[in-house]
């Protein structure tokens, strides 16, 4: 074990955890005042709960060896069961299992927040607490054991996905979109106007979450080397370009330069560069920042006008950043890995297989999941609460 | 004596108040509310777009002042610094006040204003 | 003229509006107010149990309107969206207006409204 | 009925408050508002020395009340428990009300209150 | 030395100081409009004031060679002489001293800080600048000394305290009720509702504190290996399973999911691990951080009916999460050291004595330097003052 | 190249990097509402626009071998042609050449984010921007490359500059000065008050820029070693010992205890100590904190009282805390170099060298570019937009 990589992790895990209460204020500051606590407590608590959870089971079922398929990992991990201070070589060789598990958490952790998104100012709280703790096992476990576990059958495919395109991204955005589609649109959708109630917040929010994201994707490297700056280097570029994009092409549609597209659009840049950090060279990554900018403009603009209330926008953010991020990286990944510019056309194919089985599972499972809460227990408040407000009604609380 | 509510944009704030002091009034008081009338709302930018806000923010300033005062000139007042001659500049009401107390002294009357 | 003034739920705003504006209202102003009243306060939760907050979030709405209009019917209708039945649903008064002026154009009386 | 507007000190509402409620007052409204007056300011401290703040933070209070309670007894409460003698303690306005409504029963007049 | 550990250490640095704005931000929102800013004054000028008297004597008196029966340091380290960037390998070999030395200092800053909790929207400010660098000097440095310093009194009987729970926590704590029984309540206190006004404010400080916490914890191994990652890795546990057991206690009390019961909660956990956090087990993390809820929350529950206005409670959290996880580090520890689960049945009255040592002095010298200031010139501000608001009538600022 | 230099230089990267959202705080802070967002909108267009202009032109103008006379950087590293994951032993053997290049790209990303003072409530957007791409390319680069450059004269006339005194601090300060001249007061500009909005904003951006700093001058040393230890314990008592004592005198002024004085001494504190961290003795920093609030203090009262609207005091603090910074490098540098204390009078010379040449050069060619832009487009917003609030008027957004 190499101290260096021990320490860089460990920082890392920090920042990837600030990301939560990062994304609390970027979300919370989206919605209007009677609900941004009540959004604010759905991204503490999953802190809670997936720790919780991940401690029990949700680390075994996705990094515990294989049991078969490379569809999910077995019990042998159970309770963090013989995870300890020893390097676990399998996943590294420099750094304390113990370090890859809570390093792994945090990207549990900011996974399940994201998912707040389609349950915003009209959730069940109690069904929520319910409906992540089923869902961090039986959807995000199994779709990370594919992907980075010992066994998983997309990292036998030969799938890349650095950071967490698929994992995360691309996993949340769909995830939401099915939940959205089970809990409904809020009432006075597209009637009563739901602007932003605080936008420093969501300011506040982005730079967290940008510092937070050279954690995740540099600290994917899992030690302190080149990978690592690539990452980092990668990571910022992309968001850079992108947030810069997207606020100049609402700039040619609105005549004002928005600082929510300019945030708005950094993000999407994150989000896109996560499964490509590590392999790509700086010039594609603003190409992918750059792109992704104008993908996911057109994705939300389609949601804002549809009937789909996916209200901070996972699905068209996350989903669709991740999708090209996963593609982008099949087509530009050079450093480390071999992709359509070095001459490995099949890479684009596998990141699509990577892409679609992702997307069917997540989609499926999770509807799944939210109709079965939401006979047994209503996904959704009361009509009354979600007038006066979430805040005020389940918390008790108010701004 | 009078009170005289008026709904003024926020930007006016200052210049009414400078022209109203000039004409000898002492005191005022202002607050925040949200307003509709012909002015048809706000355009804002979100995420990708704009939305219209209708409820737009004015000032509610209220002066109550003496009958020994001019109204009008103070009415023409408030009208010369708040208007921009587009939709939203706001209205003036006049509303008749009964009595008026200064708590510092327990006068009362006209004489306080 | 006759200003109407009402204390209500601040949820049940958009209603309200949305009523007045059905009976051909055109112009109001709305403020947040804390209120006391039979409604004995809301409970809040804090670091380890409730506790009892007496001062109630209110929107107090204001609206002017002239005496053409059937006030009797403006009532109704914001009774009609603002009530739920239980206690702090709020009240309404009705006050006169000796005058009524547009900034904008400096027109006077009912005529502006 | 008539409806008191009161423009204290945020820092005294607990105590008129409680006065009022001794003399019988079951309902009011309170909103922030910032006013002028003899009061000349408040001088805030920035990065290097200070400054005055001419428009200063007031409660503006509002009590309808029934024709049947003493009116100037509430006054002298309220007097009593917003008073400290410097400038800035506010004034008192009395205005004529019409009529009252109460939402939640739609009952109507000074019983309400 | 170590790079990787100067590396870590010194982010770990870094991320402790990051805890006091948090607690500002923590501690203010709790607060009423008219105080806020005082409160977050209080924080940041400990900042200051502490860095000052650290420099000048408050470092040699904790951590300069004990002049004998283990009570207090020495002069040696006097205006930081001879404190310089070579190891000194007392403290560790691997960093420099300079290093050890401003660490320790971030310590001092953030334990200055949340006493700050009594005086909460009543305070005399400049009474509380004379009464923080008094209280450094002759509280804070002397107890450091017991316990980490060089000859101190209780390290040498064997009591363990990984990150400072006696030092920093039981000891702010008592010395927050000593205040608190001195200055006496806030005017209107349990007759008006001193509501708090600023509920995301509260949240921001919990996720800075939070991540600070990895590194007043994982930083007190003072080298990036297995014990950090340990301490980091229990410190998220206990905090995640702590605010979601209070949350849930306070639900069966009230029907509402409070989010400030969650935080106060996660705070809860943060205290109790800190003591225990490189020496035990995830799963006993997990206890500790279960059980720390249910006393912290008697406890606070208990004062705030009490006629103790120690506002911001923290007795009720520090202080009691502080005995609880001293005691639990006597009952659990099995890394490294040894406890009552591997038949070291000692450990836990080694624990107790150092718990009730540090109380009674604590809280006698605290209440004797309250007093006397007091006395001379007055530890609270004028009735005036407190009735218009700490931050217009002292500073002269509001938000 | 190590392991720890690299997680050290990287996790810095990040500190430096969440200065700039910090900014956007600590100025948004200090203005009226309705232009908050702008502020903010502005330290954040930074963060792409420079990022961008970096990649493209900037960091090779600044670092790339000399093409003659120590003037500026050739074209060899445009688009970060061959920056690379490789170290590049002309600035750090230790670390990879990207992650150079992305450390000071954090440091360019800031300086030009301070640049947003003067252009406070009153900006044309579209100007500020354009005019930010050509200031980086024509200013920030041609000093860094001076000062830090492979070839760089003031770097051969042996000018100690730690971690941008010169290069960030008097550079932004006397730029923000010439724009204030060609842009002019605001409309109401000391007719008006013009209060801070938000105090604590200004105190949650300090928190963050304080930690920031210590990336900023703790990864100066470019490695995880003594130097950077010593630069971040300077850092840190300069800061303290700054914001105290300019608070002290403000309160011997105006009675009042005021946290906009601490915060703008503690701001004060940091650039002086910038130039010096890492040469000088923590006795010296304390020496050289006091005095900079002393000097700043002095500045920031003679300009509000002048004509010149340089609204957040760019010039004050930056401009006169590097003046200060870059002398008292040359009266108390020890570690590492030497200077007036160690017999080397010739230092103090050398310094003012650097510093007039930089004034003179920063003052005249931002003069001229801001002359120009105004020019052709106007810096300034419209009357009509500077009275409804820019956040409305050009951003079509509201706090
Ligand atoms: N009848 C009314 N009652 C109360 N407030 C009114 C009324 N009409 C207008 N207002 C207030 O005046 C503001 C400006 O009025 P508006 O009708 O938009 O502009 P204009 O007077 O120029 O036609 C409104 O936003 C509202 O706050
Ligand atoms: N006499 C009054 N004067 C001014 N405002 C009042 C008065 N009575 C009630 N209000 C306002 O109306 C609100 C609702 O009144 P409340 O008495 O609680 O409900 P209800 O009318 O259903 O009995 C109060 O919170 C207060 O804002
Ligand atoms: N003529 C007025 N019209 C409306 N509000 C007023 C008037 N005079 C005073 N006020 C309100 O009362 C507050 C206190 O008044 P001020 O004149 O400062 O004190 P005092 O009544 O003790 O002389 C003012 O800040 C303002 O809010």
């Amino acid at each position: 074990m190499a101290g260096a990589d021990i320490a860089f992790v460990l920082i890392c895990t920090g920042l990837v955890f600030i990301m939560t209460p990062g994304l609390a204020f970027f979300y919370g500051g989206l919605l209007r005042k009677k609900n941004i606590i009540n959004m604010m407590a759905m991204c503490f608590v999953s802190i809670s709960i997936v720790t919780v959870a991940w401690f029990i089971i949700g680390y075994s079922f996705a990094f515990a060896p294989d049991i078969g398929g490379g569809f999910i990992g077995g019990f042998n991990f159970l309770g963090l069961f013989g995870v300890g201070t020893d390097a676990y070589p399998v996943y590294s060789d420099a750094i304390p299992h113990l370090l890859y598990m809570v390093f792994q958490l945090m990207f549990a952790i900011i996974t399940v927040a994201i998912i707040a998104s389609p349950f915003a100012e009209r959730v069940n709280f109690k069904a929520f607490m319910i409906f992540i703790s089923i869902w961090l096992v039986i959807v995000y476990s199994p779709i990370a054991h594919w992907v980075w576990g010992d066994g998983g059958w997309l990292k036998a495919l030969g799938a890349l996905d650095f950071a967490g395109g698929t994992v995360v991204h691309i996993n949340v955005g769909f995830a939401s979109l099915a939940i959205a589609l089970v809990i409904g649109p809020r009432k006075g959708y597209q009637k009563e106007p739901m602007e932003p109630s605080n936008i420093p917040y969501v300011l506040l929010g982005m730079g967290l979450l940008w510092i937070g994201w050279f954690g995740f994707n540099g600290g994917s490297a899992l030690a302190a080397n080149s990978t690592a700056v690539l990452a980092m280097v990668n990571t910022h570029i992309a968001a850079s370009t992108s947030g810069l994009i997207w606020m100049i092409i609402e700039y040619y549609k609105t005549g004002k330069f928005s600082v929510l597209g300019l945030a708005t659009g950094g993000l999407a840049g994150l989000v896109a560069i996560t499964p490509a950090a590590g392999y790509v060279q700086p010039w594609a990554a603003l190409i992918i920042g750059a792109v992704v900018a104008a993908i996911c403009y057109g994705a939300l603009t389609w949601r804002s006008k549809s009937k789909i209330d996916e209200s901070l926008d996972a699905w068209a953010v996350h989903g669709w950043g991740g999708i090209w991020g996963a593609i982008a990286t099949g087509i530009f990944a050079s450093v480390g890995a071999t992709s359509l510019i070095t001459g490995n056309s099949g890479q684009v194919w596998t990141q699509t297989v990577g892409v679609i089985v992702t997307i069917v599972y997540t989609f499926v499972v999770t509807w799944v999941i939210a109709k079965v809460i939401d006979k047994f227990m209503g996904l959704r408040a009361s009509e009354e609460e979600e007038y006066v407000g979430i805040d005020i009604s389940i918390h008790g609380e108010k701004v | 004596m009078k009170k005289i509510e008026c709904f003024i944009r926020p930007e006016k704030l200052e210049a009414v108040k400078s022209g109203l002091f000039d004409k000898g009034i002492k005191g005022m008081s202002v607050n925040e509310v949200k307003g509709h009338g012909s002015q048809r709302g706000i355009k804002f930018v979100g995420r990708t777009g704009e939305y219209c806000v209708e409820w737009i923010d004015k000032l509610k300033l209220e002066i109550v002042i003496s009958d020994k005062i001019n109204i009008d000139e103070i009415i023409n007042t408030i009208i010369e610094n708040a208007q921009t001659g587009k939709p939203g500049d706001g209205k003036i009401f006049i509303i008749p006040i009964e009595n008026a107390i200064r708590i510092r002294t327990k006068e009362k009357g006209e004489d306080i204003l």
